[in-house]
């Protein structure tokens, strides 16, 4: 009994360590946006700031650098969607009628393979032929389609863990095909949609070679002004730290209210539950 | 300047040019352009700035007063300077329209025309009359960042210089300078002049205050080492290539010789200097951690604590120096004229009479005073009348020698090397440095970047390159006389 | 007439047939049982009625119509699943209301129909639940009543009740059964237990291989099987199956089942096919008994050595051997004291059959 | 019991006859090509389109100078075979693959062990273990540049307290921790991933083998590999696969920390091919090594899938 409990502090204190091991970097970002240029640029480094002042913050705001975050969320939360919706119809068609086969399957997962310094040049022509660059339209459109293969496996594993019988039921009981996809499937897919849109939107949120070469100013995304500051005469660490804290918190916590959906997520499906 | 007087002078301005006033002669340009922009009122015009404080200016000051005076809308497009020859070539290609003015780098100039991006400008400064306040513009950036094949491209708009810095308190140190006599055997220079006084100085005071402050500290991270390479290589006497043969020469017993001082200085310099940037070096010097160092002017005007209570400068940390800092030029006396903005007009432009208008009106001799005195924007004087302004030099107790040096530096400095696809001899320089740090071989390094030199140059055509360093050449800022 | 037709229904997957040619017809108001092993078809047969499988060849009708090329929803049938089929994410209200929602009923005539079926099924307290709140039976009844706010034509249940215990499932028939009175709608359930059919058919089906091998009355096909499958399919302990010869018998057609032991046969039959040939007898446990007095008129004695005992309660299993094989007799509770003892047996020979043994058809 | 064997799915709904064209509407029966389409829309527009439009100019001669659109055949391929530099950056790529991967599936390992059994706080511990996975690696990269400034970070300073005098190692710059620093931030950011999808794998370990190899008296190490190993295999293949992939396409991080620096020391296929690209205009002879290297990654992705045998 004895010592089983002294394992468990063992243990216990082995986890804590980690633990704060692993924040700390996240600790000294964040740390660091609320210190004084002074602290910033103090040797020995400070670790914890004589008072915290909001000034890196307030600059963000008033320069109105910080509606690039709502220009992330803005695209990040509609491609969500879009993937999501599209995605899963996709998903459901293959799921249930095997459309197109394992081809069209294998197809659709490797363009998620593909890197994205590859493309996005041609994308960037394509992008200028149709007028997309530096609309909200355009990387909507970019990163729904780059996020289409992620949530066509996802779903579609999802769906086949769905009760045929729920489907018969309803097609039995005066559904057409699509009222069943809509007041069936979709939300027994419930589950799937959120683990799934949890990393459309994760990777949509922190996306940066598209953005970066696609945007001009006024649709700025977080990750790429963040490089701004990385300015030929100067880095501003106060910025470059303030402005990544307020980009980072919002998916901190989307990302720990959305905990328990995030392991099959994460995994592409490998793991269930 | 805080934001109610930019819109009391704003609004002072407006009254003036609406009623017509007879203004002073040279400040005819503004005035013109602002009278000939206003049949455009209520249209939008896109400029290509440098992200960070670089765009503070027109974001804050010069685009809310034009649109004051004109009613034209100015979007200012900030993109980091690593992406701005991509982001502007790239948008060349593809034809847009996007951007109207631009912010380019004179070395970019060739590649740019050639590529068709930048508009000619001598029909429009005829048509506005602005020759004659171009004149006006320090010869060095005049004659040679402003035009290209006998064309005008570009209005010179920022006075990029390196300038050395230099703690008067500590060099001038009766006690230090009566040490350093006795070990070196001459008196100590105040400032010193050539780099083995420079280098034997700099030793000496580390040495001397065990490092409380070093000698002298620089940047040392390669996009700003390949700067103060260019300058110190020539300074000492290298050429870039054998005119003849094109062959680069950079391997040359001068380059190595840079390579190996710089080796030799890091020994007294601050632990970690090899990484050091544009901050950096601008902390250790404002902190009182160095007692010399070589760079841009701004360096010098928040050494002296001007403008450093602006809220967009919070960033800087505060001057322990403000009073104790001397301006000279660096050792060899040829600073280089480092990167330094040029305004440029973009081909693909769809507003080009305003957007041009824009451009002349913020190069104006009235509009570019006050722009090369906004303590926040990093625009450093480069008109003649800049450097004698009475009210600049009103601005800190030391401002007139500040002044002074920046004027000396305009006339004594070193373009950068400006040829086809200056960005790729460059990247190699850059490259060579960050071996240097390394730990390879300086010969070694030297000879690799010389050879992929030659590479680039083959790949280019070694005739149209020579023609293109010819016409470089020629300039009498290429080489010092 | 029939509310239901089915003709030369074929359905196969892949190389796989499923159902090789069906005929079928079930009347307005029958109740109809699909029962057989599993893999005989029956719930293909079903989900072809449904129009949830499509088929290779055949008609089906319901009412008038010809249903083979409409939509499950266009059929106007109704359907009970194995698993029920319930949306968690709906409450039982809503599950119920779910086909007529589907059709954009007036909300009025949706309430009323919910709390009516409800009523009918002993639910209307736990409407507003969701059906992971719900017991097994509970859930059934959902389910069921889920397919009765319809007012189908016909309706389908697949194995409702082989998801439920013992003890719930002989609940849950009465009260289909009883549902089915009231509301004498045509019904056709699926299922592979044989009690199930017996207790709920008017009609059953019993499929093997995708064929039907016997349809009827329940109580037709356990005393008139055709065939062995059939006879032994129905009935539980199953039907003994004892290989025989047809012995010839002054006093008439008789089996000979070991040396010694020869079995008249008693009641009305075809002929038997000459002496000698091998068929196969078949008598169910029911239909022998321990000897006591005198033999009613078919009941024939054999000695017999007990080998195992199975007492249930009520009735007692007991098993033997004869003609090499076991054989069990169904007895009264304390017919038997324990294993070994030895006794004679009454075989009620009127309810034997006489199987052919190469086709399994029964020939007597 | 159900007549459908491995049946789980609906029929096609296209084999009815006439008579079913009439009874049954469009969108019913063209229902499960309906229902991919859009997606396929946008893949093909996005996804293929480029793809196509990369072969196209990588057998022309577009440069900064130059928009040669002529056909120039293979010889930005054969560029390419000479090119030590792109060798040398897949090399550096695979360097990282093949260190940081291993680690951050030991260390993921370990760590998941660590948290498989009762815990107080385990749950708050998993939350927070899992932040950096969710961070930008842009802000990751910023972020260990900050940690790793030989001044201002206090990774030095630490070091410094341990070894009891001031230290300035140069991270950024010193070939002799370039790699350890990238290295560092990558595996600090990935392997609470890999923690995360074995922690949940082990969970789902059955617990009667665990106690029947107990019973058995076998050792730790003999569990693991004859039981746990086979169990969490599946997950583990798959976070090998997506990791793998991931660092193929390492940019951001190396990126922010040393720009592939010093020389061309560190930099990657990525960062290469964004020198080459974006800094140099070389865009057909980009466009050459991308479709080079995507056709590497399909082969060995398929070959590494066939032996996996991930399930579909």
């Amino acid at each position: 009994m004895k010592r089983r409990q002294v394992r468990m502090a063992v243990r216990f204190v082995v986890a804590a360590l980690v633990t704060v091991l692993f924040l700390f970097p996240i600790y000294w970002l964040a740390i660091i946006s609320f210190k004084t240029p002074d602290e910033i640029f103090a040797y020995p480094p400070v670790w914890w700031p004589e008072q915290i002042q909001f000034a890196n913050y307030a600059v963000l705001f008033k320069d109105g650098d910080a509606v690039t975050v709502w220009n992330s969320l803005v695209i990040a939360s509609i491609s969500t969607v879009f993937a999501m919706v599209i995605g899963t119809m996709c998903a459901y068609s293959i799921a249930r009628f095997r459309t197109g086969g394992n081809l069209f399957s294998d197809w659709l997962l490797s363009n998620r393979m593909i890197p994205p310094i590859v493309i996005v040049f041609p994308v960037f022509l394509l992008f200028v032929e149709l007028g997309l660059v530096d609309s909200f339209v355009g990387l909507i459109l970019l990163y729904t389609a780059f996020n289409l293969p992620y949530v066509v496996w996802m779903m579609r594993g999802y769906i086949q863990d769905i009760p045929l019988e729920l489907e018969e039921s309803a097609l039995v009981d005066g559904c057409t095909r699509w009222q069943v996809f809509v007041r069936v499937v979709w939300p027994m897919a419930r589950g799937g949609l959120f683990a799934t849109a949890v990393f459309t939107f994760v990777f949509a949120w922190n996306e940066f070679i598209f953005a970066l070469v696609l945007t001009r100013s006024e649709v700025t995304t977080f990750p790429v002004q963040v490089t701004h500051y990385f300015g030929g005469q100067s880095n501003f660490w106060a910025k470059i730290a303030a402005m990544s804290v307020l980009g980072t918190v919002p998916i901190f916590i989307a990302v720990t209210l959305l905990q328990r959906f995030l392991v099959r997520g994460i995994s592409l499906g490998a793991v269930k539950g | 300047m805080r934001r109610r007087e930019f819109l009391y002078t704003a609004s002072a301005f407006a009254g003036a040019s609406a009623l017509g006033l007879p203004r002073v002669a040279r400040a005819q340009a503004a005035q013109t352009a602002v009278e000939a922009a206003k049949q455009f009122a209520g249209t939008e015009i896109s400029i290509v700035w440098e992200a960070g404080l670089q765009a503070l200016d027109p974001l804050n000051f010069s685009g809310p007063l034009w649109q004051e005076a004109t009613g034209i809308r100015v979007n200012v497009i900030e993109v980091p300077t690593a992406e701005m020859f991509t982001k502007i070539l790239q948008e060349h290609r593809a034809g847009t329209g996007a951007y109207d003015a631009l912010n380019v780098i004179p070395a970019w100039m060739p590649d740019l025309v050639r590529a068709g991006a930048l508009e000619p400008l001598d029909e429009y400064v005829d048509k506005y009359g602005y020759r004659q306040e171009l004149q006006t513009i320090a010869p060095v950036y005049r004659d040679n960042q402003m035009m290209f094949d006998g064309k005008i491209y570009s209005f010179p708009d920022d006075g990029d210089v390196f300038i050395l810095y230099y703690r008067t308190d500590i060099l001038g140190d009766p006690e230090i300078q009566a040490a350093f006599r006795e070990q070196h055997g001459y008196d100590l220079p105040v400032p010193p002049t050539t780099w083995k006084e420079f280098d034997e100085v700099g030793a000496f005071i580390s040495a001397y205050t065990g490092n409380k402050p070093y000698g002298a500290a620089f940047f040392r991270d390669p996009p700003y080492g390949q700067f103060m390479f260019q300058e110190r290589f020539r300074n000492e006497g290298g050429r870039f290539f054998d005119p003849e043969t094109m062959k680069a020469t950079i391997n040359s017993a001068a380059g190595v010789k840079v390579f190996n001082d710089w080796l030799a200085e890091n020994e007294w310099m601050p632990p970690g200097v090899q990484t050091w940037g544009f901050v950096e070096n601008l902390a250790a010097f404002l902190q009182g951690d160095t007692a010399m160092t070589i760079s841009w002017p701004p360096y010098g005007r928040w050494a002296a604590g001007y403008g450093t209570d602006e809220e967009a400068l919070s960033w800087v940390p505060r001057s322990q120096i403000a009073g104790k800092v001397g301006y000279a030029m660096p050792p060899g006396g040829h600073p280089q004229l480092a990167a330094g903005f040029a305004l440029s007009l973009s081909a693909s432009s769809r507003k080009k009479e305003a957007a041009y208008l824009f451009m002349q009106w913020l190069n104006s001799e009235e509009i570019s005073l006050k722009r090369v005195q906004l303590p926040t924007a990093l625009r450093d004087p480069f008109r003649d009348s800049h450097f004698v302004s009475e009210e600049y030099m009103s601005r800190w107790p030391e401002a007139p020698q500040y002044l002074a040096a920046l004027h000396e530096g305009a006339v004594k400095g070193l373009l950068d090397l400006s040829i086809i696809q200056t960005d790729r001899y460059e990247e190699a320089l850059r490259q060579g440095i960050s071996r240097l740090w390394a730990g390879e071989d300086p010969q070694a390094i030297l000879d690799d970047v010389a050879a992929q030199w030659d590479q680039i140059t083959e790949r280019i055509g070694v005739d149209q390159q020579r023609a293109a360093y010819e016409a470089w050449a020629s300039n009498a800022a290429a080489y010092p006389s | 007439m029939a509310q239901l037709s089915i003709q030369g229904l074929r359905k196969s997957y892949g190389r796989v047939e499923a159902l090789k040619g069906i005929d079928l017809e079930v009347d307005a108001g029958e109740f109809c049982v699909f029962v057989g092993p599993s893999g005989c078809g029956k719930s293909t047969l079903l989900r072809s009625i449904a129009g949830l499988e499509e088929i290779d060849a055949g008609t089906i009708r319901i009412g008038d119509r010809v249903v083979n090329d409409l939509r499950p929803r266009d059929r106007n049938i109704a359907m009970v699943f194995q698993n029920y089929a319930l949306y968690p994410f709906l409450t039982v209200f809503e599950n119920i209301a779910f086909g007529l929602r589907a059709r954009h009923r007036p909300d009025a005539e949706v309430r009323r129909k919910v709390h009516a079926a409800a009523e009918l099924l002993g639910i209307s307290d736990l409407l507003q639940r969701k059906p992971r709140q719900l017991s097994g039976g509970q859930r059934q009844r959902v389910a069921i009543g889920r397919a009765i706010v319809r007012e189908a034509d016909v309706f389908l249940f697949d194995e409702p009740l082989s998801n439920l215990d013992a003890q719930l499932r002989d609940g849950m028939r009465m009260e289909i059964k009883r549902l089915h009175q009231e509301i004498g709608k045509t019904m056709v359930y699926v299922t592979h237990d044989q009690i199930e059919a017996m207790t709920l058919a008017d009609r059953i089906v019993l499929l093997n291989q995708g064929q039907i091998e016997q349809q009827g009355a329940p109580l037709d096909l356990f005393e008139r099987p055709v065939s062995r499958f059939v006879a032994a399919f129905l009935g539980s302990p199953q039907m003994n199956f004892l290989p025989a010869t047809v012995a010839g018998d002054a006093a008439g057609p008789a089996v000979r089942v070991e040396p010694g032991v020869v079995l008249p046969l008693v009641g009305a039959r075809a002929p038997l096919p000459p002496a000698g040939t091998a068929v196969v007898l078949g008598t169910r446990p029911e239909h022998i008994g321990r000897a006591a007095g005198t033999p009613r008129p078919g009941q024939h004695p054999v000695d017999v050595a007990i080998d195992l005992v199975q007492p249930t309660g009520s009735r007692l299993y007991a098993t033997f051997t004869l003609a090499g094989i076991p054989v069990t007799a169904e007895l009264a509770a304390h017919d038997v004291q324990s294993p070994g003892e030895r006794l004679t047996m009454w075989f009620d020979m009127t309810r034997a059959i006489v199987i052919e043994p190469e086709s399994g058809r029964v020939i007597a | 019991m159900t007549d459908r064997g491995a049946m789980r799915g609906f029929s096609d709904g296209r084999r009815t006859g006439a008579a079913g064209a009439r009874a049954t509407p469009f969108v019913d029966r063209n229902f499960k090509y309906l229902m991919i389409f859009p997606a396929v829309a946008v893949i093909l527009f996005i996804g293929l389109f480029p793809v196509i439009h990369t072969l196209m100019i990588s057998v022309q001669n577009l440069t900064m100078l130059d928009e040669d659109t002529s056909f120039h055949g293979l010889v930005h391929y054969g560029r390419l075979l000479s090119d030590g530099r792109f060798w040398e950056a897949i090399g550096h790529t695979l360097i990282f693959v093949v260190v940081a991967l291993p680690t951050e599936l030991v260390l993921g390992l370990a760590l998941a062990y660590l948290f498989l059994d009762r815990l107080p706080g385990k749950q708050v511990f998993v939350a927070l273990l899992v932040l950096p996975v969710v961070v930008s690696p842009v802000i990751a990269g910023a972020t260990w540049r900050l940690l790793f400034d030989q001044r201002y970070g206090p990774i030095n300073q630490v070091i410094g307290w341990f070894a009891g005098e001031d230290v300035t190692i140069l991270w950024t710059v010193d070939p002799a921790f370039v790699y350890p620093a990238i290295l560092i931030a990558e595996i600090w950011q990935w392997t609470p991933f890999m923690f995360l999808l074995l922690l949940a794998a082990l969970s789902n370990v059955d617990q009667s083998q665990l106690e029947a190899a107990e019973i058995d008296g076998a050792s730790f190490w003999r569990t693991f590999f004859k039981v746990v190993l086979p169990a969490i295999w599946p997950v583990m293949a798959i976070a090998v696969l997506i990791r793998a992939l991931d660092l193929f396409r390492l940019f951001d991080v190396v990126w922010a920390l040393t720009r592939g620096g010093p020389g061309t020391l560190t930099e990657t296929f990525s960062i290469y091919a964004y020198v080459q690209g974006f800094q140099q205009f070389e865009t057909s002879y980009t466009a050459a090594m991308s479709l080079v290297v995507i056709i590497l990654l399909a082969i060995t992705v398929t070959l590494v899938l066939r032996r996996m045998e991930i399930d579909r």
